[in-house]
């Protein structure tokens, strides 16, 4: 590992970190121009946050976990059946108006249906954030599949792949820059399903901290748990970015020359 | 035989498919009727509903609301990644912002938000507005930064600016990818507006919903629930076809894989 | 002609508002009433916090939670109270009857489902755990929304819950469920008097058009002594708007108890000792703070 | 000895509804195992199509085509195929020794043996060194040629090349020339090369087929009786190479693509 | 007469890191205003990288590149190009005649006669019948005569053309030189050709550049003295013209780029 502050410091999303600060600076401002019990300033949901640390990281773990068994299903059905969809135009007359048909269905209204099935438990949840994170995969990959050049798909079927290795290794490559999108949708819908599912029906997770600091009327609270996920997120963005680096670099390469 | 021609009976062989399996889950009594109708009784209470003028009231307000919501934020969606892919530095501010915005839940946002912006159309107009309006922008600026660089040296030296570069080349190029987002937010906008529709208002979808669960009037339930469906049916059909209108290239092209 | 926007819960509650308005009585006093649904507590708050509304409706445990964050809220009318008649209550803790659960004493590592975590059922369930000398982390709880209340009951998904109006009804006379009632009332003391749904406004806008809250009030109680006068009115108007089924409507508690609009610090102190009971207020509340005195 | 490959009265039409238009039009030849087949014809007359139709990728519109006495209705295993349009036809995310891999799909090569057999492929082509390269960071001349290795991998009985070396330079292009000639006589592998280069067309063939234009059918055959092995030296000296020559250009001036 | 194009002791190099390597190395040569140069080279030699560093669209690590007397940094007006990779420099979403009009965008030629101009190239390069078909519903060879088209239609002082006619047949590509050659006069354009095909390369220069291998850098200029206009009949007979293609392609076959 040859890590340096400078290498650090040039790959470092200085604009970005910039903006958020001055987000965050203008917050505090007007927090204290507005001198509101409604509007806390940023110090005072930090000292919030700080103070329920203790209390919110457990609950942040079972909301992640929640999150990430449901996505993780949602990836391994979603991708390979939204690119099967992609492949096979004829199968997709049928069931693409069915898909239509659920994904503007709210999660709320998805929860009772799930409880019926899955009872009340973790189960329940995972399920509607499934669900959730089904469509932005599914969407993409369909899409993104399409989008092919069609000569890929011919290159394949020349050299006698089947069916199935066509999707693997010609369709879902060359889809992947594009699916990339609805899969980092597909984490943050993930994420925020695991949340509100617990504000709706939880005694655990963020979601439950959220709800009781809304319900209580601690607006400080409910910010700094916006701020935990927040936070959260952002972790996640790393970790998801280092990822693409990894399986997409040919991409990003492979643009290297076009003038932005 | 092309794939730009769809053909309605399939569409509609599809979902007799998707309710024959609702009716033998019903049938096969795995959770009592009474809280999962079957499909005879819930198109009986659709039925009715036909005759209530509230139906036909919050079904045109909740599309109409939904559509605005949805161009509000395909405008900005769009316009801040042509921005974001015009400056590097757009992008990489906003970069952390919307990666937050995404994965903040819209309930959580609700009191404050009323707070802010009162009861009135605003607040619908934000969170439906809200919860479409990050992921358009993610699948725009991800599309705007997969450009063929052929194209843009191309265009280049035909003497295209940047700006010309970007409206003439890029944004085609990337349409197809922003209506496949734009078709994506369509969804969340949909539920956005139902899902504020039943908290906060007095007419829509989401407030016959909200009243049809108060008092368990569960096959009514279902009824909008399919109603709900239906409206995400139609708003991509329409984006499908404008899709077409702009983007027809991209569908034909795919379809000479099959020649 | 004084503009009022009411922002509030769509609940059986809130009727007499909306009969009051169609019936004119407000207007007769010279208020042009509007009644905006808000469907939850704390946004109810919010509403009236950001000049929405200027006359909130809501259960009274948003309004204490809030004054306790220091949000200038007062309540100047309450509708129903909880009562130490024997058909006093409007909250009701009530088991299946194949959970085995008799009474509250069976609860524990039994399930109950309440609609929230922090609101109304929370404190019922824990007044009454206590009540019975259960703990309160020897019974697991779910969050279940009302409406979905009675299949989480009928599928054992629960064994017991906190349920309210009009679900009490369809639960108890449901074949399937056959409910047990273990206990009724938020808190445990019978003989405790406290205000439930109540209306409340910001408290500088209240203290400065107490005359339009009086009238307002005044309208309000003509609607109420209809409803005195005929209960059948009332139960017909709840078949109506919610489009219940009259059977169940017949059976919904029948005694309305709109006996006084301005409530008293005494009809909120219980409340409010209930909560500190039970370790619910995270900041300390005056019973006095929360009432604003029209007269 | 009969026909490997046997095309009778082949039809075929491309576009959708009104735009459909005959591309190939009653076009029959054949070719025997181990032959050599050049074919010729103006720029759009359908030698693409027809090389689709023959490796299973088109649906054919009429007539038949049969690889070793079975109708091709999908791809074939022992046909393979070095595409025009070399540049899309190669894997971006591969490099360019993946790339060669990937066309041994249906090789009975022992795992093993694969690696070391596409790093000699590579060589051939004079691609050394460039086996990390991935294809977009190398020339044109050079995804061609690795395109043209991929196409050798997969060690078919019938190999299918759409000119396979236009954007080669003069030099190289005679030496993949002889490495063709060479590695066909070696495997008994028969060729079909689609080229515009009179030179290379009867250079390397057996038989050089003429097209027409568009609706395209066989105009004509050439029998190459120049003596095998050819050279670069010797056989374009030859004087039925330079008679054949003359003629198979005549013929074409007869037919010019430019209207 | 001053040059219109001035390259002085030009290096380049590719890659990223430690894979960075020298494409171009000392590399020098002039166009006079008018002059036609052709420019040959073995595959993978560097003549792609040469035409984007004259293009503006690389930036050079060394030397300089003069424009009418201008040091280039960004693409300058007065130069347009046709790119080698034709099938991915074509807008999919254009049809034929949109991608020629898209070339015109630096022209002075009054919007009115853009349209016409733009079918009078079409059918020059002989597509007349396909203006509104999409540059991926018309064969390879097609694409790259819209392609030059295009270029055409910028009406440019310098116009650079890789391989521009490597697909089409030889009666067409004969036929497209001569247009090459024709307009390149009647414009007094400059023109910078680089071609595989040394026949070609004598056949329509005034110059022949040979570059070598890689890192590049130029060999040898020939200047072919056949008188102009050139004719293809008379000028591929004439001594000049054969002992020119003589000596180029032996100085060619003495650096193969097959290692
Ligand atoms: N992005 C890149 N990274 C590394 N090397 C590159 C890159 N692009 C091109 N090269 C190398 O630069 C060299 C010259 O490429 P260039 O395309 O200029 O060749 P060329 O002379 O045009 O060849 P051809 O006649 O085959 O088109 C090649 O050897 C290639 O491998
Ligand atoms: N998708 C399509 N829709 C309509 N016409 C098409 C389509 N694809 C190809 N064509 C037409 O088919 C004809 C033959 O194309 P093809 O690619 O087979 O030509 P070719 O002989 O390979 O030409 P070249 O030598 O230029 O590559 C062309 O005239 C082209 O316009
Ligand atoms: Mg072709
Ligand atoms: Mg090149």
């Amino acid at each position: 590992m040859n890590f340096s502050l400078s290498s650090f410091a040039s790959r470092f999303n200085w604009p970005g970190a910039i903006f958020m600060a001055l987000l965050l600076l203008l917050w505090e401002w007007s927090a204290r121009a507005v001198a509101s019990p409604n509007f806390p300033g940023l110090l005072q949901v930090l000292g919030v946050l700080i103070n329920d640390s203790a209390e919110l990281a457990p609950q942040m773990a079972v909301t992640l976990w929640r999150a990430a068994a449901g996505f993780a299903l949602a990836l391994v059905v979603m991708l390979p059946l939204g690119i099967f969809i992609g492949r096979t135009p004829a199968f997709g007359r049928y069931v693409e108006p069915m898909i239509d048909l659920l994904r503007p269905l709210p999660p709320l209204a998805i929860v009772p249906v799930a409880m019926l099935f899955m009872g009340t438990g973790s189960a329940a949840k995972i399920s509607v954030i499934f669900y959730s994170a089904s469509f932005p995969l599914l969407i993409h990959a369909i899409d993104a599949t399409r989008g092919t050049h069609p000569l890929l798909v011919q290159v394949g079927r020349s050299l006698g792949l089947t069916r199935v290795e066509i999707m693997r290794q010609i369709d879902l490559p060359a889809a992947l820059p594009k699916i990339m999108a609805g899969v980092r949708v597909a984490i943050a819908v993930a994420l925020l399903i695991s949340v509100s599912s617990e504000m709706l029906l939880s005694t655990d997770g963020v979601g439950n901290y959220l709800m009781r600091s809304q319900e209580q009327f601690r607006i400080a609270a409910g910010l700094a748990g916006l701020i935990a996920i927040a936070l959260v997120s952002l972790t996640i963005n790393i970790g998801v970015r280092a990822i693409e680096n990894h399986l997409l670099a040919w991409h990003r390469k492979s643009l290297g020359s076009a003038p932005l | 035989m092309t794939a730009t021609r769809n053909n309605p009976l399939r569409a509609f062989l599809g979902l007799a498919g998707l309710l024959t399996v609702w009716q033998l889950i019903v049938a096969a009594r795995w959770v009592p009727e009474e809280y999962l109708p079957g499909v005879p009784a819930v198109f009986g209470a659709l039925v009715e509903q036909f005759s209530d003028r509230a139906f036909w009231v919050g079904e045109a307000l909740t599309l109409l609301r939904a559509i605005g919501g949805l161009l509000l934020a395909t405008v900005c969606g769009v316009g801040v990644a042509v921005l974001a892919a015009r400056f590097r530095w757009v992008e990489q501010a906003l970069a952390p912002l919307v990666q937050i915005m995404l994965s903040l839940p819209p309930a959580a946002l609700v009191p404050l938000s009323i707070f802010a912006l009162g009861l009135g159309p605003k607040l619908f107009a934000f969170i439906i507005w809200y919860s479409a309006v990050w992921v358009i922008y993610l699948g725009t600026n991800n599309a705007l930064r997969s450009n063929e660089p052929v194209q843009l040296n191309m265009a280049r030296t035909f003497g295209y600016g940047r700006w010309e570069t970007l409206w003439r080349v890029r944004l085609p190029a990337a349409a197809p990818e922003v209506f496949t987002s734009v078709r994506l937010a369509a969804a969340g906008a949909l539920m956005a507006t139902v899902a504020t529709e039943m908290l906060a208002g007095k007419d829509g979808l989401g407030f016959l919903l909200y009243d049809t669960a108060f008092s368990l009037r569960i096959p009514e339930m279902f009824a909008l629930l399919l109603t709900a469906g239906f409206n995400g049916v139609l708003l991509n059909q329409a984006i499908l076809r404008m899709r077409r209108y702009v983007s027809g290239w991209h569908e034909q092209l795919s379809a000479t894989a099959r020649a | 002609q004084t503009s009022l926007k009411v922002g509030g819960l769509r609940t059986v509650a809130l009727l007499p508002v909306t009969y009051a308005l169609q019936k004119g009585y407000f207007k007769r006093e010279g208020l042009d009433v509007e009644v905006v649904t808000v469907n939850s507590g704390p946004a109810v708050i919010s509403a009236v916090m950001s000049d929405s509304v200027q006359i909130g409706y809501s259960g009274v445990l948003p309004v204490m939670y809030a004054r306790a964050q220091n949000q200038p809220v007062q309540i100047f009318t309450a509708f129903t109270y909880e009562t130490a008649k024997a058909d006093g209550k409007w909250t009701w803790l009530i088991a299946s009857s194949k959970s085995g659960v008799k009474s509250a004493k069976d609860l524990a590592g039994k399930t109950v489902a309440i609609n929230a975590s922090g609101a109304l059922c929370e404190i019922l369930v824990r007044e009454h755990l206590a009540k019975a000398g259960v703990a309160w982390d020897a019974v697991k709880k779910i969050v279940v929304p009302f409406p979905q209340m009675q299949a989480a009951l009928q599928l054992g998904n629960a064994d017991a819950a906190c349920l309210v109006e009009p679900f009490r009804t369809n639960v108890n006379v449901s074949p399937a469920i056959q409910g047990v009632t273990l206990g009724s009332g938020v808190l445990a003391d019978k003989s405790a008097q406290y205000s439930l749904d109540i209306l409340f406004a910001k408290e500088a806008w209240g203290k400065a058009n107490k005359d339009t809250l009086r009238r307002f009030n005044k309208g309000l109680k003509t609607a109420l002594d209809d409803f005195m006068r005929d209960p059948a009115l009332w139960r017909n108007l709840i078949t109506e708007e919610f489009k219940l089924s009259p059977a169940v409507v017949s059976l919904m508690k029948k005694d309305l108890t709109f006996s006084d609009l301005q409530p008293k610090v005494s009809d909120i102190q219980p409340l409010v000792e209930g909560l500190e009971r039970n370790g619910m207020l995270s900041a300390p509340l005056k019973a006095e703070d929360v009432v604003l005195r029209l007269d | 000895m009969h026909a490997l490959l046997e095309v009778r009265g082949l039809t075929k039409s491309l576009g959708d509804g009104a735009a459909r238009q005959p591309i190939i039009s009653d076009l029959s030849f054949e070719a025997r195992p181990g032959e050599f087949l050049s074919v010729v014809g103006p720029s759009g007359c359908g030698k693409t199509t027809l090389l689709m139709c023959l490796a299973g990728l088109y649906d054919i519109d009429g007539g038949s085509v049969a690889f070793q006495g079975h109708q091709v209705q999908s791809p074939p295993p022992g046909v393979s195929v070095v595409f025009q349009d070399y540049s899309r036809s190669l894997l971006p995310w591969k490099n360019n020794l993946d790339n060669v891999l990937f066309g041994m799909k249906r090789t009975e090569l022992p795992e093993a043996q694969r690696r070391p057999r596409a790093l000699e492929l590579l060589q051939a082509v004079g691609l050394t060194g460039y086996e990390t390269h991935f294809p977009w960071q190398v020339s044109g001349g050079m995804q061609q040629r690795v395109a043209i290795a991929r196409g050798l991998a997969a060690q078919s009985r019938l190999l299918l090349l759409d000119e396979p070396l236009a954007a080669v330079d003069a030099q190289t292009r005679a030496d993949l020339q002889d490495l063709l000639l060479d590695l066909a006589k070696r495997f008994n592998q028969t060729c079909l090369l689609v080229t515009h280069d009179v030179d290379e067309a009867v250079y390397v063939a057996d038989r050089v087929i003429v097209l027409s234009r568009r609706p395209t059918r066989v105009v004509t055959e050439f029998v190459v009786d120049c003596p095998k092995p050819r050279d670069q030296i010797t056989t374009r000296e030859h004087p039925d190479y330079l008679r054949l020559r003359h003629e198979v250009i005549s013929m074409i001036r007869s037919m010019r693509a430019v209207h």
